[in-house]
């Protein structure tokens, strides 16, 4: 897989918004892009883990929706008897690291200890999250308490050195990430054991073990997506993170990760991620076309972006 | 022999299912000794292996290492204690690269991270010892067969073994390659290291053992000193008949025999150039060369199965052009594979799917038609000697050399009149061996024409009638029937003429 | 005035068949609008989830120096900060019917009215079965709208006799309606009426009934108002006796008057709620446009 | 894989329907269940092909709908000049056999010969037809005349014997469908090209046309699906077909065909379709719980159908 290739796509498509908009690479749109990359961006992180092992994880949406969800009930159940302030929130995130680091693990259990194929387990569980979302929130959406909603805000829009907090907290992700997956242990284990199990396995790596950690690491990135993600719209329903399975997973193939296992890349997601952003942003810029055919843009860029990495790898 | 044994086993039984295949092994590995396991294939030598070395159960019996009863309750325990095993089959990632293969599982750390530089290194230096040349950030998946075994060499020799268990490590190497093998065993041997190998190449067996254990039909029928035995001893024991004539008589080819197959000018992008040569009815040609010399990738370019191109390729006189595998097999031009686990064989399926798979049109119209499958594996069991525990045995827990048997009866599968045979007898048992040889020459005097291209040199003097010898992609020198020598094959494979005397450059 | 204003239009995606009459409005009035107004710019955008909404609100203001926001909220609470923004960044802020959170944030907000949506069609229901009875109600996709339409509904036929026999979500989807209306019938042997609570899903209903050639249920009821299901109205249809209008159009209301605003001193502020009302042959044609494609 | 499991599992639900609903096993309901689970069920079965050659396709769904939606406007802008007959009715099935099949060759054409990811490739498509959808319906529902529509209807709830015309179509799919797989050199290949790539290609299996064919196949049972989803209701919009692709694969999955290729089996699709649909059958047909909770009880069962298939296996 071509190193050059996603990030051609990259800079095009920068290119082209660049010359579509001349606000575009302002520091306003700029950060707004990096900021909202953050959710799918730190999930997708943790998708090229479970991806290189071998793995899948198709809950990784309803999972963000119901640990939003547990975190609103939790922090609105506590703030009466601890007040607005900085507990409250750090109990909701402590929270949503939790619920995100069981529901992981329970997914990782069913697939690696039950021996359950990862795409019915976590089909399954994307079911079960979702539902039990709609019935926390009794159809209707969880809001956090407007309070608190206004104290936890600047956890999304504020920010040090003028960077927002989720482009820091998604950039240590990343770099976090990138070290695990190709500077420690573990990331050469998750490779081994998508490329081939019994390999691994012979070769004394713990391939349940390894597993199961993937899973339980992406639930708790999960979580702190959730804790990015709460701050900004301050509620859950139904219809949160829909989809955002399916985009993760797009942004790890993007970036060059083998979907069957064996090979992954972190930095490749970053960018899969943020080529999946931008094409939304660009089209937003512009009205080139009917909105009835954004997902029709979308949809070609994608494949085009991929085109265009076999192309540079052909040559490179 | 002084002392108590290392590693041992007593009375050791192993089932797959109903089957049993061991009836109660016994077998000693001492501190300094190399100790050679023959057999004829499926014997039960793996298995054996491999439950010495912890990778599966006995289903009862005991391993006693140092004389105390132990249970491998995981593979680890067996690493613990100090037993590396080689596997038949290659055990490495293939999309992990040399140095990741070589530590997987016991990386390197520094500071808590990787340290690359010092796996590098260390795998590099282990490579070295093995005088294999490869860059460790290799991925395994773009190594020749050969370079794979010397990795897998190396990975053993990094985990300081006190027990090394070998599982035919020199089917695919040269003779050349399995001596750099045999030095380092030495090496270990003197060392201290308790050795354990398979091999069907008996003289390996009498050159490195200093003795030898012989398994039939999954117990052992013989053990005793290297020195107290002849190849010709080891083989008949093994097989049960005298198989001192190994080849067949070659009955020459009629200078009018009509020319089958004729290719001028064949190149494969990277790997062969500017090849010419014929092909006579009822001839064995044979592909002589070191590893690497583009052997493999010529034919399988002749044959569709990667880019090439030709001035000119005749088939009976015809010239034609071969794109796909399946140009070559409409005109009887048959490959057979040298690499059975990687494009020979889908193991998770069962014998019959893989029988049938390359000729499926010979078996009922759009529909399958399974009764002549059936029968067509009958009739490969019986005329291949194939020995597999059941029928519906999923190929890839057959024993290597069965796999290899219907490979060859796979593709025989397609009625080929010209057979490219690379490799044909890589893990096949003396016996078998001896079989096979006569079954290639008999097809020649069915009409066929065949190459076969081999790392065995004494495979390809023994059965060729004309030998073509390359070097780094083309034909170094034709030799004819009155040329074939051990020397002159060697001479024109190093690039040295066959008419001077001096040193490979 | 000689520069150019944006106006920013956020809408959810045409995922279910009010929005898609919705998402048609809302392009024919931007079309439109353009035309009369030239130096009025439009900038429309459709999203699939409130994170998505969000994210074109932030970018119309990033990129776009908007003047004005329509916005119809995909969900009231995550849209309320982010429409905060936009207001508190000096623009004109047209709420289209879901209201925000938190009041005062909307320079113009035109209501739609789901509680009175669900209540019209209970009185309905109630006025046209006076003995009581039996009949099941399909949900729509679970939302704070769902509910309240669902709440009205349950309110206005209380004490009526009418009991609701059935109750599963048919997600505005004619699909999963015709299902869970064949189940219903399978299940059930008298069904009096149904509230389909949409005309998409009363179109399952209706096909449903049909084929199992069943005649114990003596009609059905849906709403938003579709062409289809007005004409049948108008036409005296037995099985399709009234409707309850919930006009996909009140965004082109919006976008209209918000163009006013920005190009005339005519004063548009305020609070202008489209009533839902019943439709009956009586009134029905003013209800019907037939060139609508919802 | 078991050869039990999936029947278990399905004998199990049939007996709990009956218990709870008298009604259940009568011949409406059935009709009812069969009829309507042969959209997804004949998509599933070419699905079969598709994963057992190693493939995947995420666009039926979106697929299915944009056939739909070309059949209905080619019907209708046909019907003056042609009349309300069997000619039209012929000519927009034929619309809907060739739309598939050329879809289906063009995600087969991406995947085989431009060599992109099927997971990105048909990502990209799904996006693509969705929004085509969307587009030529101008964000609303395309309808079929209305006479037209009462003389094709019967192509959905008539049919012969008393069995539902949808219900025979889906049996001769399966049954073609079965015998391609098991019996006929195409299934042999598929599973082949999905176990081994390079074993098949060096046993004279034409790779790409397998694959390529098997997603032609299975866009033109997209194909036949909507000649039997459009007499229904004789409609097409943006919310037709969605998540059938993850309903298809799920079906696949639970039938026991294997998600990384090489070996699958189209009774067990249909098994796995007919569990899907029984799921939502007998959850309508009680009231256990909130239909809120539907989706989690769906993915309960779904993960409790493949653990059955486990054990029987362990034990068979
Ligand atoms: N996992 C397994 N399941 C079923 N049968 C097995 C399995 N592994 C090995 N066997 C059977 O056990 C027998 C012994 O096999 P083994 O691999 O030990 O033979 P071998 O002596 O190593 O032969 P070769 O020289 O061909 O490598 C064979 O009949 C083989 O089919
Ligand atoms: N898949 C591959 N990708 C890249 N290089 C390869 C691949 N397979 C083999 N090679 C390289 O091609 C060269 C020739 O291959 P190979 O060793 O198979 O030749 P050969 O003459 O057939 O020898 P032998 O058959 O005895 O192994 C070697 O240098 C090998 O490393
Ligand atoms: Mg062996
Ligand atoms: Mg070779």
């Amino acid at each position: 897989m071509s190193v050059l290739g996603p990030i051609i796509a990259l800079v095009l498509l920068v290119i082209m918004g660049a010359l579509m908009n001349p606000n575009f690479l302002g520091a306003a749109n700029i950060t707004n892009v990096l900021a909202r990359s953050a959710f799918i961006g730190i999930i997708a992180v943790g998708m090229t883990f479970v991806i290189t092992a071998g793995g899948l994880d198709l809950s990784v949406g309803s999972m963000a929706a119901f640990v939003a969800a547990l975190m609103i009930l939790v922090m609105n159940a506590a703030l009466p008897s601890l007040g607005v302030g900085v507990p409250v929130v750090l109990l909701g995130m402590l929270t949503a690291l939790v619920a995100g680091l069981l529901a992981g693990l329970l997914n990782g259990f069913l697939i690696t200890t039950v021996r359950i194929e990862a795409f019915i387990v976590t089909l399954g569980t994307m079911g079960i999250y979702r539902s039990l979302v709609t019935w926390l929130a009794d159809g209707g959406t969880l809001s956090l308490n407007f309070d608190l909603r206004t104290f936890y805000r600047p956890v999304y829009f504020d920010g040090i050195f003028g960077i927002a907090w989720p482009i820091i907290v998604f950039a240590l992700v990343v770099i976090i990430g990138e070290i695990l997956m190709s500077k420690a242990r573990f990331g050469r284990r998750c490779a081994a054991t998508g490329s081939n199990e019994q390999v691994a396995h012979y070769s004394n790596v713990d391939v349940n073990r390894t597993r199961l950690l993937t899973y339980a690491m992406l639930g708790m990135l999960v979580g702190v997506a959730t804790i990015m993600y709460v701050p900004r719209l301050g509620s859950a329903s139904a219809s949160t993170g829909v989809l955002w399975e399916l985009e993760a997973i797009a942004a790890v193939i993007i970036g060059g990760t083998v979907l069957k296992g064996g090979f992954g890349r972190v930095w490749g997601t970053v960018i899969g991620v943020l080529i999946l952003s931008l094409i939304d942003n660009i089209l937003n810029l512009t009205d080139l076309v009917s909105p009835y055919l954004n997902g029709a843009i979308q949809g070609i860029i994608i494949i085009l972006a991929v085109i265009l990495q076999r192309e540079a790898k052909a040559k490179g | 022999m002084t002392g108590q044994p290392v590693l041992s086993m007593r009375d050791v039984h192993k089932n797959f299912g109903p089957i049993e295949v061991l009836h109660g092994v016994d077998l000693d590995l001492h501190a300094g000794e190399v100790l050679a396991l023959i057999g004829e294939n499926g014997a039960g030598k793996s298995t054996t292996m491999k439950c010495l070395a912890g990778y599966q159960p006995p289903s009862s019996g005991r391993i006693l290492l140092d004389g105390a009863e132990v249970t491998f309750g995981s593979l680890h325990d067996g690493e613990e204690a100090g037993i590396v095993l080689i596997h038949q089959e290659f055990n490495l990632a293939e999309q992990l690269t040399v140095e990741q293969n070589i530590f997987l599982g016991r990386e390197v750390l520094k500071r808590g991270l990787l340290d690359k530089a010092e796996m590098r290194r260390r795998s590099r230096d282990y490579l070295a010892r093995v005088k294999c040349t490869v860059d460790p950030d290799t991925p395994v998946s773009r190594l020749s067969n050969s370079d794979k075994q010397m990795v897998e060499i190396a990975k053993a020799l990094s985990r300081d073994a006190r027990v090394l268990i070998m599982d035919e490590p020199t089917a695919v190497l040269t003779n050349a390659e399995a001596s750099i093998l045999f030095d380092q065993v030495r090496a270990l041997r003197d060392a201290g290291t308790a050795i354990l190998f398979t091999s069907h190449k008996l003289g390996e067996v009498k050159d490195i053992a200093d003795r030898v254990t012989i398994m039939r039909d999954g117990a052992v029928v013989h053990s005793g000193p290297t020195s107290e035995m002849t190849e010709d001893d080891m083989a008949t024991a093994m097989v049960g008949r005298d198989v001192s004539d190994l080849y067949p008589a070659k009955p020459g080819v009629p200078p009018d025999a009509p020319v089958l197959l004729k290719v001028e000018g064949l190149d494969v992008p990277g790997f062969a150039s500017d090849l010419s040569f014929e092909l006579r009815q009822g001839e064995i040609l044979g592909f002589a060369g070191l590893i690497g010399s583009g052997r493999t990738e010529a034919m399988e370019g002749l044959c569709g199965l990667r880019p090439a191109q030709a001035d000119r390729i005749e088939i009976d006189g015809q010239a034609i052009a071969i794109r796909s595998p399946s140009d070559a097999l409409d005109r009887g031009l048959c490959y057979l594979t040298e690499d059975r686990k990687i494009r020979g064989l889908l193991l998770d399926k069962g014998m019959r799917v893989n029988l049938t798979l390359q000729a499926l049109e010979k078996f009922g119209g759009m529909l399958i038609d399974r009764q002549a499958e059936e029968a067509a594996l009958t009739r490969a069991i019986d005329e291949f000697d194939i020995r597999a525990g059941r029928r519906d045995v999923r190929v890839g827990n057959l024993s290597g050399g069965n796999q290899q048997k219907l490979l060859l009866a796979k593709v025989m599968q397609s009625e080929p009149r010209i057979l490219i045979a690379d490799e044909p007898t890589r893990g096949i048992d003396i016996g078998t061996k001896q079989q096979i040889y006569a079954y290639l020459r008999k097809l020649t005097h069915e009409g066929l024409a065949i190459i076969v291209v081999s790392s065995e040199m004494q495979e390809i003097i023994g059965l060729a009638d004309r030998v073509a010898v390359m070097r780094r992609g083309r034909i170094a020198g034709m030799l004819d029937a009155g040329q074939i020598t051990e020397d002159t094959i060697v001479r024109h494979a190093m690039g040295v003429g066959a008419d001077t005397s001096g040193r490979a450059a | 005035q000689d520069e150019t204003k944006v106006i920013g239009v956020s809408i959810p995606a045409a995922t279910h068949g009010w929005a898609g009459g919705m998402n048609f409005h809302a392009q024919a009035a931007v079309e439109r609008l353009e035309e009369v107004y030239p130096q009025l710019d439009f900038v429309l955008s459709t999203a699939s989830d409130p994170a998505q909404q969000v994210n074109d609100i932030e970018d119309m203001l990033a990129t776009r120096d908007i003047s004005a926001l329509v916005v119809l909220p995909f969900e009231s609470e995550p849209l309320t900060a982010p429409v905060q923004a936009v207001s508190e960044a000096g623009a004109w802020v047209t709420v289209v019917d879901r209201g925000l959170a938190v009041e005062g944030i909307d320079d113009l907000y035109v209501a739609g009215d789901n509680p009175g949506f669900g209540r019209v069609a209970g009185e309905y229901m109630a006025e046209k079965m006076p003995d009581g009875g039996n009949i099941v109600v399909l949900r729509g996709i679970p939302t704070t709208i769902d509910n309240e339409r669902v709440e009205g509904f349950q309110a206005a036929i209380e004490g009526s006799g009418i009991e609701i026999i059935g109750m599963e979500h048919g997600n505005w989807n004619r699909d999963e309606s015709f299902n869970v209306m064949q189940d219903f019938l399978s299940r059930h042997e008298q069904i009096d009426a149904v509230w389909a609570s949409d005309d998409d899903m009363a179109v399952g209903v209706l096909a449903a009934i049909d084929a199992a050639g069943r005649d114990d249920v003596q009609f059905v009821l849906g709403g938003a108002g579709m062409k289809e299901m007005v004409k049948r109205v108008m036409d005296g249809d037995a099985m399709i006796p009234a409707d309850v209008t919930y006009p996909p159009s009140m965004i082109a209301t919006a976008i209209e008057m918000t163009a006013v605003g920005m190009t005339s001193t005519t004063p548009v502020s305020g609070t202008f709620t489209i009533g839902s009302v019943l439709i009956t042959p009586e009134n029905a044609e003013q209800f019907y446009y037939p060139d609508s494609p919802f």
